[in-house]
């Protein structure tokens, strides 16, 4: 049996590194997918906890995160495409007209 | 008692009906609207006077007390609660009698939007009363606060020059001082469960260490309005950018709506904190009657002069109220309906010149007096008043106040009411200065030479004011009688928790 | 024995001159000016009347009787009615007051009648005696008051008379200001005297607990044992009153300037009557004067250094009406200082008999300038520099105005205090007092005195004698009838005034003991009174020796030259005018302005905009973070959330 | 599933299934007679919020708690279906001018108000996320939804990554509570969480994870940044329902939470409420006054709201005053979205192509020009300052109220100082309208003019009689408590 710190450990990591990530990442893409590690951080948070408890809750919930991470990917891919198609880049630091 | 034969009520609320059937002409019908205000404002007059018939001047209780039920909100009644006693009515009577005539003054000054004006100006007066009758704490900051829209646009959109920066400097003075008061309201009601006056006054269930934050949110409110110094930057600016009604309102009523509220909250609320407190409340208010009357005498502007002559003025209020005696009471009261029928005549007066020669400034006017020998001789008696000259309603008062304060105990010292007498020689410094630059001398400017003395309308403006300076110079028995009773309770319920506090 | 009281009629001394001025207001301009000018007369002329009458009553019924007219200022234990006071003081002064008034009423008839015409504005003659009515009315008040607060409504109702008299002409003077200038400098200068009075009356009611006058001097004599500081206070206080009204040192200041009202008015106001309602008030209160020995020295001391002081600055005056003013204040300091010693009666008769011969010489002064004013038009060099009132432009007057000469004449020996006019007996009472009690006093108003017949025969030479210095003093002509009656009545009060208390006789001594109290009878003291006319010869002797020689048209004071820069401070009244302006008028408009620009729109002005100001800087630095990069947008959530960790491990 | 489980979920699956079907519709009318979709949307809110009001007063569970239906959601569900009727109101003649007249506007708003019901009504962590994502996934894409102008598609860009970032923080947090807790049944974990048995530390994290979470949807300082980019680039009408609509939900989100389940971490969480309540009203406030766009302007005022919101939650854990802690958020919550709604319809009126007209001095002369709308912005921007004869004063009277009943007269004052700095910044709005010389151009339309006067009469209407509303907010009582 792998004791419960490990898993938990591992997910704080990664959590740390979609942070990380998207702080230091330009391309929208890069950064969506540093959202996703944090996303399954999570994941990975619930699942051990479920494991170690013996309930199931933790396993539902996952999945309803999977299901709603697939929606956001759509609509967050959908919105890279517009705005590749006027700005030809998806460079973030090149959306700053918006400020003050 | 019938609620719809409620003197108060109809008081309060006749202008409404009167804004409601200004709002339903048309904009161009200018006569009509003007003569709509005008009716409606005397009828509301000839209201209060109804009222004051039936006004019973030897009780010192709430009169004619209306306490409706209006909101619940957790343990908290709210609620629409009126009533008027010997402190009040005199109040409430200055309002409607100032209406008219304000209204009688904007007939050729105010020829644009007059719907709006005539509409902003009767809400104004149901505002103001609102806050002289009311009893219930959250119903009186309601009237305190909704005073300021129709004084707003009056300012802003009618104003001088500077009218915008005017209005909104007036509007956020007074909103900084009315928030902590809020606070205080909301805090007293938490903790007594209750928002009523009549309970709360003089119940001696605040304990004095909160009397005295308490005595300070709604005292800067207060202070605000008054205006004490140095809070009172907004007022030159506000009176002076007014149009000529505006200010005449605005001296006559809506600065004692200041003194007012001390009288009606911080004395029988926090009696301790008052006491306490007295000694520095009066020394700002000398410090403001010296210092008004100081600035006052270099003003270019005649409208910012008088202005500044208000914080002098009002200084003698605050000093009496803080004296704490019947003397100081009673010759506070009286001073601020003198301040607001001379100070109200020096407003109109200054605006009939205007609208003559359309400008304020000192350095356009002199001689004035062989040109127009009947307004200079009305304005002559108005300044005298001013003045305070015996014989003329604001030496009464101003004389009672100044003995008052002089003997009064809380204030500890004569020194105050010592220092304030001088205020009287710096007051004729400043007004014979004013008068003089417009009236005497040579009339050194071409345009001056033709301008026309004053119509029958404007005699019917001054006059009645000036009757009542003469007749509250002369014999302000009635005056102080209708007070009387309701002053003495006061006193009595301040000077018995001074007792218990020394 | 039963004899008719008229106490009754008192209100009417006020009531009457109300009436005239109400009426003249109404319709005197329409009316025309025969009618303005004689309805005023008569109202004052009846208000004489009915002071007569009430003098007949106190003769059979001397006890002072108070007859109360309504109630004033009632709150709690203040009380103060409209009563007035009938008694053997109050009715002397009504006397004088109405008396004295409606003789300069009737001589205003015909000297306004000129002067509206002299000065272009014929619109003004009703408003002149609307004034005049209204001086009179409160004038009444003042003496008649049963308290000190009634007392104080006439103090500063006279007080306002005298500001729209002295500024009748407002737009002449000098720089066309100069009259309002000098309305304005009255009214303030009182206004500072009546600070000490409103003081002095707050001390009595905290201290006696009413303004009523038996009240308050029953409880004197107790007050004054246990609070002697309090008194001396009051007494004090009273007396910064007194010099306010009074012109005493140091507001005497206003007086010299308040000629530039009308003559007549410089006569009823400035000399006879309003100015001694200061003297009046220390006779009123004498009761307290007499408990503080203090007070009593600062007094007499203000008066007689006021008497010396402003004496020496007529000598150098030349402006025939200023000397006049020097005079009056002088004169004054010779009655404070009477009152001061305690000499009540002796000031209050010279306050009577001055009021005859000051009234007196200011009429003629007036008949004088507009004899000269008649001349210059003759002459027809209407110059604009030219001043009908300067001495130096005079000369040789007594061929063309023979009667005003004579009474003129009559006027100067009366006050120069030659026996047995007037002035002798009542100035002699007063050096009698100072004599017996007070040496050094004595010597100066011994000085004074000899000052004061000096300066007269200064003035009559220049007026009168010698040749015509101009060609409008040369076509100078008489005054008319209506203008010389008053003269020719005053002149003889002035000769006949002395009888009032006549040494050995004690008229007035007797009349006034009723309400003063029983005082010592003054004595004639022959040492002295030979002494004061003696000195009163010499000056005037002197002064004609001086002045009779000097001629040429580039007038030089003789004296000039004797006394060098002793008489330039003479001729510019020792600076005293600058003085105040250099030490309260500019420090004051500089103080007055520095509030008002640095204090109140530099700083407390902008307390609320600064606050705003304030805000908004913080508004744009906060906003510098708002830079529009999602990633410093994340950024800022991940250090909140940091901050918040933070203070949950650490907490 | 029985018949509770549907009613439970009944107004949501209404506005779901009626989405659904307008969808389909919506290639039958985009084309000819696009004006049906916003009605036939309109109808199906309206359908939801008759349902929502039968069902008032009817506390229940469904779906094992999952769904929890009481005093709480009814306030809120009929709210929110009101909210979405404006918006669409605020929509058809916004979205015709720009030329963006797409019907899967109305379905997506429909889907995301069905989010916002959910989550007034969630029982379960589950159905809080789920929730979550589901008002704001149709929210990201009309936030572009006027693309291809630039500004929207950065504000969409903005909102999305930041949104996700924030629902990372959440789920990460939701997944340590579960962790502390062994449940995600919001009545289960109050359950051990009162019996001591979970690690506290773990819930502590768990929970300032969430609030990073909530407070990033409610637009609390220091997780507001995205707020003014993205109301200035959305279109106006999403803004103004994103102003309304996803903040009461974060609210709601936040009030059913954290009352439900931390009351026992009051101690440790209300320092941290107070200080996010205080930098919310001040820094919202005080950036507002430098604002000189009309809708950042807004942006930054409903912020400076949210602040005031918090502080009535600031003493949720003190038994005594929850209620009124909860009653004053819904009342304040609802004054704010009637004066929101309005303002953003006088806004929407305003604005021309490229976000022309919405700066603040373009207002200029609006008082002559169009009188109406003018005095309606006068009235929202009164109510908002919180002056009376305007509701606006009656929500902050309520929410000081509570504040100093919970003891935090300190924060009362700092809210009272900042709203009178809030003045500063409306008032300028009405100087502009009034006090200063203009010729605006205004696209008066009908639907867009009711919004606002109908909010503007309900904001002085009630004003004098704000008792009854008083009465319905504190009614809305949350399960448990």
């Amino acid at each position: 049996m792998i004791p419960i710190a490990y898993p938990l450990v591992l997910a704080v990591i990664l959590f740390c590194m979609g942070i990380v990530g998207f702080l230091l990442r330009k391309n929208a893409i890069v950064i969506f997918m540093c959202l996703e590690l944090m996303f399954n951080a999570a994941n990975l948070v619930f699942i051990t906890f479920a494991n170690h408890y013996q309930v199931i809750d933790g396993q539902v919930f996952v999945v309803f995160v999977m299901t709603v991470a697939a929606a956001e990917v759509a609509v967050g891919l959908a919105l890279m495409v517009t705005i590749f198609r006027t700005k030809q880049s998806i460079d973030i630091d090149q959306m700053n007209s918006l400020k003050g | 008692m019938n609620i719809g034969l409620n003197p108060l009520l109809l008081v309060t609320f006749f202008p409404l009906v009167g804004a409601l059937v200004v709002l339903l002409l048309k904009p161009k019908w200018k006569t009509a609207l003007r003569w709509t205000a005008l009716v409606t404002s005397l009828i509301t007059f000839g209201l209060s006077i109804w009222m004051l018939t039936r006004f019973n001047d030897i009780d010192p209780e709430i009169q004619f007390e209306l306490n409706l039920p209006w909101i619940t909100l957790g343990n908290n009644q709210i609620g629409f609660h009126l009533g008027i006693d010997g402190i009040s009515i005199l109040m409430v009577l200055l309002t409607t009698f100032l209406m008219p005539l304000a209204i009688l003054s904007t007939w050729k000054a105010v020829e644009e939007r007059i719907k709006g004006f005539m509409a902003f100006f009767l809400l104004l007066e149901v505002g103001m009363l609102g806050v002289f009758l009311s009893l219930d704490m959250v119903l009186f900051y309601v009237f305190w606060e909704f005073t300021l829209i129709p004084m707003y646009f009056l300012i802003g959109l009618w104003g001088g020059e500077r009218r915008v920066y005017a209005a909104v400097k007036f509007f956020l003075y007074t909103m900084a001082g009315s928030v902590l008061m809020l606070a205080g309201i909301l805090w007293i009601g938490l903790q007594y469960g209750s928002f009523d006056l009549t309970q709360l006054s003089g119940s001696g269930l605040i304990p004095a260490a909160a009397q005295l934050w308490l005595f300070g949110a709604f005292g800067l409110a207060f202070a605000i309005k008054v205006p004490m110094f140095p809070l009172h930057s907004w007022l030159p600016d506000a009176h002076t950018e007014a149009p000529t009604a505006g200010s005449v309102i605005l001296a006559g009523i809506l600065l004692k709506m200041g003194a007012y509220g001390f009288l009606r909250f911080n004395l029988p609320l926090f009696p301790n904190a008052t006491v306490t407190l007295a000694p520095w409340m009066a020394g700002l208010a000398v410090i403001g009657i010296l210092y008004g009357a100081a600035v006052a005498y270099l003003q270019k502007d005649v409208k910012r002069l008088v202005a500044y002559s208000s914080i002098s003025h009002l200084g003698f209020v605050v000093l009496g109220i803080f004296a704490l005696n019947l003397q100081g009471l009673q010759g506070a009261i009286l001073q601020m309906v003198n301040h607001g029928l001379s100070t109200g005549a020096l407003f109109l007066i200054v605006g009939m010149l205007y609208e003559r020669r359309h400008t304020r400034l000192l350095e356009n006017f002199g001689g004035l007096w062989k040109v127009v020998p009947v307004l200079g001789t009305l304005a002559l008696i108005t300044t005298l008043s001013s003045v305070g000259l015996p014989g003329l309603n604001g030496f009464v008062s101003e004389f009672t106040i100044l003995l008052g304060a002089f003997s009064s105990t809380v204030i500890g010292s004569p020194w105050f009411a010592g220092v304030a007498t001088l205020g009287v020689i710096l007051a004729a410094v400043y007004l014979l200065f004013m008068f003089q630059k417009l009236f005497l001398g040579p009339v050194t400017h071409e345009e001056n030479k033709k301008l026309k003395d004053v119509s029958a309308r404007e005699i019917l403006i001054l006059t009645p004011i000036l009757i009542f300076a003469f007749w509250i110079g002369i014999y302000p028995k009635p005056f102080f009688m209708l007070m009387a009773p309701a002053v003495e309770k006061l006193t009595a319920l301040v000077q018995s928790a001074a007792l218990l506090a020394h | 024995m039963e004899t008719v009281q008229f106490f009754n009629l008192v209100p009417w001394v006020v009531f009457l001159p109300l009436i005239g001025l109400t009426v003249n207001l109404l319709v005197g301009r329409k009316l025309g000016e025969i009618f303005a000018g004689s309805f005023a007369s008569l109202a004052t002329g009846l208000a004489f009347v009915v002071s007569i009458l009430l003098a007949v009553s106190l003769s059979s019924h001397p006890e002072a009787v108070t007859i109360p007219l309504g109630d004033w200022i009632t709150i709690g234990t203040l009380t103060v009615r409209w009563a007035f006071r009938v008694d053997t003081l109050s009715v002397v002064m009504m006397l004088v007051v109405s008396g004295v008034g409606t003789l300069i009423h009737i001589y205003s008839i015909g000297y306004m009648h000129n002067d509206v015409r002299h000065n272009g504005d014929t619109g003004r003659y009703a408003r002149f005696f609307i004034f005049l009515n209204l001086f009179i009315a409160a004038m009444m008040i003042l003496v008649s008051a049963d308290n000190f607060l009634m007392m104080f409504v006439g103090w500063e109702g006279v007080g306002l008379c005298s500001y729209l008299l002295i500024g009748f002409w407002f737009e002449k003077g000098k720089n066309g200001t100069g009259n309002a200038e000098a309305a304005k400098k009255a009214f303030i200068t009182n206004r500072i005297g009546d600070f000490g009075l409103l003081i002095a009356m707050f001390l009595i009611f905290v201290n006696f607990g009413t303004f009523q006058f038996d009240e308050v001097f029953k409880q004197a004599g107790q007050v004054a044992a246990v609070k002697p500081g309090v008194m001396l206070l009051i007494t004090l206080f009273m007396l910064l009153g007194v010099t306010g009204k009074s012109a005493q040192l140091p507001l005497y200041v206003w007086l010299p300037d308040a000629m530039a009202g009308p003559t007549p008015v410089s006569a009823l106001i400035h000399a006879a009557t309003m100015v001694t309602a200061g003297v009046y008030l220390v006779a009123r209160s004498s009761i307290f004067y007499a408990l503080v020995p203090t007070a009593q020295t600062v007094v007499m001391w203000v008066g007689a250094a006021t008497a010396l002081f402003a004496a020496t600055i007529a000598l150098g005056q030349y402006d025939i009406k200023k000397v006049l003013a020097y005079s009056t204040i002088s004169q004054l300091g010779f009655m404070v200082a009477a009152v001061g010693m305690g000499a009540t009666v002796a000031g209050m008769f010279h306050l009577v008999t001055h009021a005859f011969f000051k009234g007196l010489l200011f009429l003629a002064a007036g008949s004088v300038i507009q004899g000269v004013e008649r001349g210059m038009h003759h002459a027809n060099h209407a110059s604009h520099d030219f001043d009908p009132q300067d001495m130096r432009q005079m000369g040789g007057l007594r061929k063309q105005t023979p009667l005003t000469f004579r009474v003129y004449l009559i006027g100067a020996l009366a006050l120069s205090g030659i026996a047995p006019l007037a002035g002798f007996f009542s100035k002699d009472e007063i050096l009698v007092s100072a004599w017996q009690t007070q040496p050094a006093i004595f010597i100066v108003l011994v000085l004074a005195a000899f000052l004061t017949a000096f300066y007269m025969g200064r003035q009559l030479t220049m007026v009168f004698f010698g040749e015509p210095r101009t060609e409008a003093a040369e076509k100078a002509s008489e005054s008319p009838l209506v203008v010389t009656l008053p003269l020719m009545i005053l002149a003889l009060l002035s000769v006949l005034g002395g009888v009032l208390n006549l040494p050995g006789v004690h008229t007035l001594e007797t009349w006034l003991s009723h309400t003063l109290g029983e005082g010592e009878p003054g004595h004639f003291v022959w040492v002295v009174a030979g002494i004061s006319l003696v000195l009163a010869l010499i000056g005037l002797g002197l002064a004609w020796m001086i002045y009779s020689r000097k001629t040429d048209k580039a007038y030089v004071d003789p004296l000039k030259r004797a006394l060098g820069s002793l008489f330039t401070g003479m001729e510019n009244k020792w600076w005293v005018d600058e003085l105040y302006a250099a030490i309260i008028l500019n420090p004051y408009r500089a103080f007055a302005q520095f509030m008002a620009d640095p204090v109140d729109l530099g700083v407390i002005d902008r307390i609320g905009g600064g606050l705003a100001a304030g805000t908004r800087a913080l508004a744009e630095s906060i906003r510098k973070l708002q830079n529009g990069y999602i990633r410093s947008y994340a950024l800022l959530m991940l250090l909140g959330l940091a901050a918040i960790m933070t203070y949950l491990f650490l907490r | 599933m029985t018949l509770i489980d549907l009613y439970s979920i009944l107004p949501a699956a209404t506005l779901i299934v009626w989405a659904l079907f307008l969808l389909l519709a919506n290639f039958w009318f985009s084309k000819r007679q696009p004006v049906w979709t916003p009605i036939l949307a309109g109808a199906g809110l309206l359908a939801s919020l008759v349902v929502s009001i039968f069902f008032t007063g009817k506390p229940m569970a469904g779906f094992g708690g999952f769904i929890l239906v009481d005093g709480f959601s009814n306030f809120l569900t009929p709210l929110f279906a009101v909210t979405g009727i404006f918006a669409i109101g605020l929509a058809y003649d916004y979205l015709r001018r720009m030329g963006i007249q797409r019907g899967e506007y109305y379905t997506l708003l429909l889907f995301s108000i069905s989010g916002m019901m959910l989550m007034a009504s969630a029982g379960d962590l589950i159905i809080v996320f789920l929730a979550l994502e589901l008002l704001s996934i149709p929210l990201y894409v009309l936030s572009g939804f006027a693309h291809p102008r630039v500004d929207s598609q950065e504000s969409a860009l903005k909102y999305f990554l930041l949104g996700t970032f924030a629902s990372g923080f959440f789920l990460f947090g939701t997944s340590l509570v579960f962790g502390a807790a062994r449940t995600t049944n919001l009545t289960d974990i109050l359950a051990i969480v009162s019996s001591g048995e979970a690690d506290t530390m773990l819930l502590l994290i768990g929970s300032a994870l969430m609030l990073a979470g909530f407070g990033f949807k409610i637009a609390a300082v220091p997780f507001h940044s995205w707020t003014p980019d993205v109301y200035q680039g959305a279109p106006s009408p999403v803004a103004a329902f994103m102003s309304v609509g996803a903040k009461a939900a974060g609210f709601a989100a936040l009030i059913r939470v954290f009352s439900m389940i931390f009351p026992s971490l009051a101690a440790e969480l209300t320092p941290i409420f107070w200080a996010l309540a205080a930098l919310t009203m001040v820094v919202g406030n005080v950036v507002a006054i430098a604002q000189t766009n009309l809708k950042r302007m807004l942006a930054y005022s409903s912020i400076a709201h949210a602040g005031y919101l918090l502080m009535a939650f600031v003493p949720f854990g003190d038994a005594v005053t929850r209620s009124n802690s909860v009653a004053s958020a819904l009342f304040y919550l609802t004054v704010y979205a009637l004066a929101s709604l309005g303002a953003w319809a006088v806004l929407i009126g305003m604005e021309g192509e490229d976000n022309q007209g919405t700066e603040i001095s373009d207002l200029a002369g609006l008082g002559k020009t169009s009188p109406l709308s003018a005095a309606a912005m006068t009235v929202f921007m009164l109510s908002f300052t919180g002056i009376p004869l305007t509701l606006g004063f009656w929500g902050k009277f309520y929410l000081f109220r509570t504040a100093i009943e919970g003891g935090f007269v300190t924060l009362a004052v700092i809210g009272l100082i900042t709203s009178l700095a809030s003045a500063f910044y409306y008032l300028r709005v009405v100087v502009k309208m009034y006090f200063q010389e203009g010729q605006p151009e205004f696209h008066w339309n009908f639907w867009t003019s009711s919004v606002a006067i109908f909010t503007a009469l309900a904001l002085v209407v009630f004003s004098f009689m704000p008792g009854s509303l008083f009465d319905l907010a504190l009614r809305s009582m949350l399960t448990g408590s």
